[in-house]
């Protein structure tokens, strides 16, 4: 990213790319625990896609901030795994901790997930990535929600095919998780397709 | 503040300042959004391996902890767990056996093919549940077994299995008296019986005689002989069907002596 | 005139069975089962060995039953099989003479009010001939509660091959408009349709200037469900009636067959009970025909006299679609009869036990815009919560995609099988 | 102290309860860091490394850490151990280091150490705990490095770096990409449970 | 509560800090070798292509200076060069803009200020027209042999150095990046010297 003015269509290639060309999920292989775990019923997969997508949304901006104004000024770069990864939790644990006491309803639907998202890679990770490419605070902003939107739609993507997995004759040994794990390298393989969209 | 230990001044600083800010956050959150939960829930979470792989289904051992606690969830749910955690888990929720007469399931129809007669020949699914659907199955009998074998399927434990003629037999080993199979069968002719009970009307069918006897060479009549011959007032026929009291019984024999179609039937040796 | 058409459904290459409507000799017994509507069945009035009248009333309930021909009672049984499956009451009688023992009246049945006119329809024990045979006067009675605005007469045979609609319009023109008069009288409505199946213009011109002024002319489609009421509810007034459970008097529609209209006129017009009906008798018999049965007949005594040829694979009543496979020949001919299928051994379709191959076929052809193979897929795993997910009650089982399906796959037993295993967990 | 006990503790990981083939956890590292055996062996021993340490220290602390902050605490606890991993191999292994990447701190969030510590270590003696850490550490290895090995075997005809299968040999450089990582292990997990359920 | 809150504070304030304690001592004991690490993967391609062949490792013999005063001031790193233990060229990296963005070589000298060789070690110019430059031999050997004190600049500018055509820009960027190097030459040779001893 050696532009230094960025313009409304490099935000929308970041997104496409972060969605589509390097999936979180089949291209990083990052969240795979969740993604196995998640996948088997949509509703779950949908509960837990929007629960990442509002956890990354605020971390991600979180830890930027925390690497930008704590860690770069007083030279503390090898702590950022200890800072992300506390923050993360921290901030998990609260939010699990508010959205029980205020809402029972919205609690089931996602808060139950939120202890699945802790240790999810995809949110570690993508913050990592947000300071390994150099990205500023809004550009943190976006590529965090689309690295979560794109963990999602694989998400998604998944919960469809496992569901249709009920009506298919698969050999016992290779129900359930590893017929998952092949399904989800040719949802990868079918992904490579998108980077004919990068230059 | 010169040299290494001076380095670990801002390091030191910083980190233990992130934690205290968030142990103050935690600390304060867990008094202020305090909500009341299920001590067992808490207790199964703690017997679980609190990996929150997501292998159950649900999301984290906690969320599997509270639907086994609510019975949504098999004691066994967790697929990450030895069979000893089941235990206690079960143990834990007082879902142990109780101490009462174990019961087993029996098949309560005789009328195999050459026995029973048909109607036509049903060309549908292989499920009773659908073929009840067709006129009512293809027997003649509306109350006996249909033979396809949806009771051997459901089966949790593989107690049950289709015999030579069309009517499931039950291992009574296997069997845990679950009733799983008195559920599905669409016509009820699995029934459970006190494991000990040795001689059972083995038929289902409410039909008056005259009409038993024209489609059923081994039905219950419901003739009334059976009762009529026992010593010990133990035989009462409900609705055309007798139905043998087991507190009642002697185990004289009688019954089964007299019986014109041979539908009382002992099912133990002793 | 309105055309009229629904999505969906097949466009059967079938030519419907034409020639005028016999009568069929009267056989030396008839068996009525007391059961002949929807509903609970009669109590048997006569006794065995009892000598009964053309008319007579033999048995009384909601929808009484008479004796379609004079004779001595053989029995009266509990246990007579049943179209559905099951077993019903009935009454068998030895047949002496089949003429009515006295002129019936001839009145004016416009003259009468609403009141004894439905009096006289709840007498006569008439059932609505389109499907389910639901007893008319309570049917009317119902629309009336409704606030029924409009009246649709089904002359669309629904079955692929049926001609007793396309047949009634040439012959009883008369009784047909006679029959819509009485029946918007009764429900005191102006509005009426008369919906029948695309035929000849000449055919066609010549009824609509016979229904002039009583019902306008609706011409439907030549597709297969477009007789199922939702349909034409849907085709002719643009109302959906609402799913799963809706009636078309749910949307101020109410639909009564073209047979139907005739037997209320007939009804009216002599004070009598009805005591045949038309059916067409087709499939694999030498002789494929439409016939005028005495209520009773044996299907036996129906399929010797149209000759049937091969062995038979399957007696079907109703028709190839949405009709009802009878194991029994001894089963009577009743209200609830509109045709006979035969169908040959060879051509009964063993299940093949297939997976769906998602060839689509059954989508393109649900008339409820489902989609099937998933349904069905759903219900062969037990999933029914999720087969009802996708609608699995809003199926009219018209039988569609089970007839496309190349997998041979029986969609319709599995989405009634998931139907019946819904009703079983909600208890 | 039992030994029959440790010895059962130590071996458990190594078949009956090897991750990730048995409990499907870990698996972001398992699919991205076994392109090559040197990776995966890598990889596995930093993995052994930090279970290890953190099964003993939280093990060490279970008594006096409090509830509200457990996740917390383990997770600092982990991100210690993975900084001084990611450390020692920057300084001494750097090329693994380099093909490792965001794999090495994404350890911290590695469902196997943090379940390990919920599971066994915060319940268990230190002793105990550094078998349970040490054998399922050496069961996960086990796992990376097999995996590792049919990858680079039938994607890069390499063992080790070595060229080993026959000239004209046509890589299928399928397994090298995420896709493939995906079916080789779906693979791998079904042919395991063939194995399992024979017993 | 305020038990409980001393206590959780206590717990996690008490394991971070010594987590950050440690793992600072961790992080000073490898801190030389990881730069090490990552200098020699980073930079010893383009040492071992402007320096010849040496008795020493010039990056793990590297030495920082510093250049300039107050608010200029930088660290330098500089590779040098040792034939029997004696200093005979030494080579770092200065930078200048190019057309996407800031272009860095590597300039390798001689004690008396002549150069020995350049290679770019960073660029973002375009793939194809910018990269004729950075890949090319024949234009960094147009730089071989000049002094610290001869004119570097493009024939167009008045110097002797011929720009790739269709990629003038990267010629700059290049061109200006070695005179960059060259202007500081004195001081850098300077302070390396004093710090070698």
């Amino acid at each position: 990213m050696h532009h230094e003015v960025w313009h409304f269509s490099d935000y929308v290639m970041l997104v496409v790319s972060a969605i589509f060309i390097n999936n979180i999920l089949l291209a990083r292989f990052l969240g795979n625990c969740p993604f196995l775990g998640t996948s088997k019923r949509m509703d779950t997969a949908f509960s837990m896609a929007c629960a990442v997508t509002f956890v990354l949304g605020c971390t991600g901006p979180i830890t930027w901030l925390i690497e930008k104004y704590l860690l770069i000024p007083y030279d503390l770069l090898y702590l950022e795994t200890l800072a992300f990864i506390l923050t993360i939790a921290v901030f998990v644990q609260l939010v699990e901790m508010v959205i029980r006491k205020i809402s029972q309803p919205l609690y089931r639907a996602l808060g139950i997930y939120l202890p699945l998202i802790t240790t999810n890679c995809a949110v570690l990770g993508t913050c990592f990535l947000n300071i390994k490419e150099k990205f500023n605070f809004i550009q943190t902003i976006v590529f965090s929600v689309a690295s979560a939107m794109g963990f999602g739609l694989a998400l998604v993507i998944m919960a469809g095919i496992r569901e249709r997995f009920n009506f298919a004759r698969i050999p016992k040994n290779f129900q359930d998780t590893s017929i998952g794990l092949i399904t989800a390298g040719l949802i990868g393989l079918s992904f490579f397709a998108f980077q004919g969209l990068a230059k | 503040m010169e040299g290494i230990l001076g380095a670990t001044v801002y390091p030191v600083l910083v980190m233990g300042g992130l934690a205290a800010v968030f142990a103050v956050m935690l600390g304060v959150a867990s008094r202020v959004f305090y909500v009341e939960v299920d001590p067992r829930i808490k207790a199964v979470e703690e017997l679980l391996p609190g990996a929150n792989c997501g292998g159950c289904g649900y999301a984290g051992c906690a969320d599997c902890a509270a639907a086994i606690v609510r019975g949504e969830a098999p004691v066994n749910a967790c697929v990450a767990s030895p069979p000893e955690v089941y235990e206690k888990i079960a143990k834990l929720l007082g879902k142990t056996v109780e101490a009462k007469e174990p019961q087993v399931a029996h098949i309560m129809c005789r009328g195999t093919k050459d026995k029973a007669k048909i109607r036509f020949r049903y060309m549908g699914i292989e499920d009773c549940r659908a073929a009840v659907l067709v006129a009512g199955g293809d027997k003649e009998c509306l109350y006996g077994c249909l033979g396809l074998g949806t009771c051997v399927k459901s089966c949790p434990f593989g107690a049950l299995r289709m015999g030579e003629n069309g009517i499931p037999v039950v291992d009574r080993d296997k069997c845990t008296g679950c009733g799983t199979c008195v559920r599905v069968c669409p016509r009820g002719v699995p029934k459970l019986i006190p494991a000990s009970q040795k001689i059972v009307t083995v038929c289902n069918n409410h039909d008056a005689p005259p009409t038993v006897k024209k489609i059923c060479e081994v039905g219950c009549l419901g003739c009334g002989i059976c009762k009529k011959v026992c010593p010990e007032k133990a035989i009462e026929i409900v609705n055309f069907l007798s139905v043998v009291d087991p507190s009642k019984c002697n185990l004289c024999g009688k019954c089964i002596e007299k019986c014109p179609t041979g539908a009382i039937q002992q099912i133990l040796p002793g | 005139m309105k055309t009229a058409t629904i999505k969906g459904g097949i466009e059967f290459k079938v030519e419907r069975v034409g020639g005028a409507i016999e009568t069929l000799p009267v056989p030396s017994k008839v068996v009525l089962p007391l059961k002949q509507h929807k509903g609970t069945a009669c109590k048997a009035v006569v006794k065995k060995g009892q000598e009964v009248k053309v008319g007579e009333l033999i048995g009384d309930g909601e929808v009484p039953i008479h004796a379609t021909v004079a004779g001595k009672v053989t029995e009266v049984t509990k246990r007579f099989p049943d179209i559905r499956g099951g077993y019903i009451p009935a009454i068998g009688i030895e047949v002496q003479g089949d003429a009515w023992d006295e002129d019936g009246s001839d009145l004016d049945p416009t003259s009468l009010s609403s009141n004894q006119a439905l009096e006289t329809i709840k007498k006569a024990g008439l059932v609505d001939y389109n499907i389910d045979a639901e007893p008319l006067a309570e049917k009317i009675n119902f629309a009336k509660t409704k606030g029924v605005k409009t009246l649709v007469i089904n002359g669309v045979d629904l079955e692929p091959g049926v001609g007793i609609c396309k047949q009634l319009l040439v012959e009883k023109r008369q009784e047909i408009v006679g029959g819509i008069k009485v029946l918007k009288n009764v429900l005191n409505i102006t509005n009426a349709y008369l919906a029948i199946e695309s035929t000849s213009a000449q055919v066609q011109a010549t009824i609509e200037g016979a229904v002039s002024g009583v019902a306008e002319l609706v011409v439907t489609s030549p597709k297969y469900p477009v007789g199922l009421p939702k349909f034409l509810v849907k085709a002719i007034t643009g109302k959906e009636v609402p799913s799963p459970h809706g009636r078309p008097e749910d949307v101020g529609v109410v639909v009564i067959g073209l047979e139907t209209a005739i037997s209320v006129w007939d009804a009216l017009k002599t004070n009598r009970p009805p005591i045949d009906k038309a059916i067409t008798v087709y499939g694999a018999v030498n002789n494929p025909k439409n016939l005028r049965v005495r209520i009773g007949t044996p299907l036996k005594h129906v399929l010797e006299y149209c000759g049937v040829s091969a062995e038979i694979g399957k007696v079907i009543v109703g028709g190839p679609m949405m009709g009802l496979a009878q194991y029994s020949l001894d089963i009577p001919v009743t209200k609830e009869v509109n045709a006979i299928f035969i169908q040959r051994e060879s051509e009964l379709t063993e299940i093949s036990g297939q997976k769906c191959i998602n060839c689509g076929w059954c989508v393109k052809v649900c008339p409820m815009r489902l989609l099937p193979h998933i349904i069905s897929s759903y219900c062969e795993v037990g999933m029914f919560e999720e087969a009802e997910s996708y609608n699995l009650s809003y199926c009219v089982e018209c039988g569609c995609c089970a007839y496309v399906c190349p997998a041979k796959i029986p969609l319709v037993h599995w989405i009634k099988y998931g139907k019946s295993q819904i009703k079983r967990e909600e208890r | 102290m039992d030994t029959k006990r440790l010895v059962k503790e130590f071996t458990k990981g190594l078949w009956k309860e090897i991750p990730p083939f048995r409990f499907v956890l870990g698996l972001c590292p398992t699919l991205a860091c076994t392109t090559t055996v040197s990776d995966g062996l890598g990889m596995g021993l930093c993995l052994t490394f930090v279970l290890t340490c953190s099964n003993v220290f939280i093990s060490m602390l279970r008594k006096i850490i409090p509830d509200e902050v457990r996740l917390a605490c383990f997770i600092v606890v982990v991100a210690t151990f993975v900084i001084i991993v990611e450390l020692v191999t920057q300084a001494y292994f750097y090329p693994l280091y380099m093909s490792l990447g965001i794999f090495i701190p994404l350890i911290v969030v590695n469902c196997i150490p943090l379940g390990r510590a919920e599971a066994f270590a915060s319940k268990n003696s230190v002793i105990y705990s550094l078998a349970d850490g040490l054998g399922m550490g050496l069961g996960y290895t086990m796992s990376l490095t097999s995996l590792a090995f049919f990858r680079e075997l039938l994607g890069k005809g390499t063992i080790w770096g070595h060229h080993v299968m026959w000239s004209g040999f046509e890589p299928l450089s399928f397994l090298q990409k995420a896709p493939g990582a995906f079916v080789c292990l779906g693979l791998m997990l079904g042919i395991m449970n063939l194995v399992g359920s024979e017993k | 509560m305020f038990k409980l809150l001393v206590r959780l504070v206590g717990v996690l304030t008490g394991i971070c800090v010594v987590s950050a304690f440690l793992l600072t001592f961790v992080r000073e004991g490898t801190k030389g070798q990881i730069e090490y690490q990552q200098l020699k993967a980073l930079m010893a391609p383009a040492v071992k292509v402007v320096l010849p062949p040496s008795d020493n490792d010039p990056i793990a013999d590297r030495v920082k200076v510093t250049i300039g005063t107050g608010k200029k001031a930088r660290k330098i790193t500089v590779f040098p060069a040792k034939k029997g233990g004696k200093l005979f060229a030494l080579a770092y990296t200065a930078s200048a803009s190019g057309h996407g963005g800031p272009v860095e070589v590597m300039v390798g000298i001689t004690v008396d200020g002549k150069i020995l060789g350049v290679k770019v070690v960073k660029h973002s110019e375009t793939p194809g027209i910018g990269t004729k430059v950075t890949n090319s031999k024949e234009f960094m050997s147009q730089f071989v042999g000049k002094t610290w004190n001869s004119k570097i600049a493009l024939s167009n500018a008045g110097g002797d150095i011929q720009a790739i055509s269709g990629a003038t820009e990267s010629s700059l960027a290049v061109t200006n990046a070695v005179a960059n190097a060259m202007k500081i030459f004195q001081v850098v040779k300077q302070k390396l010297e004093s710090k070698l001893g």
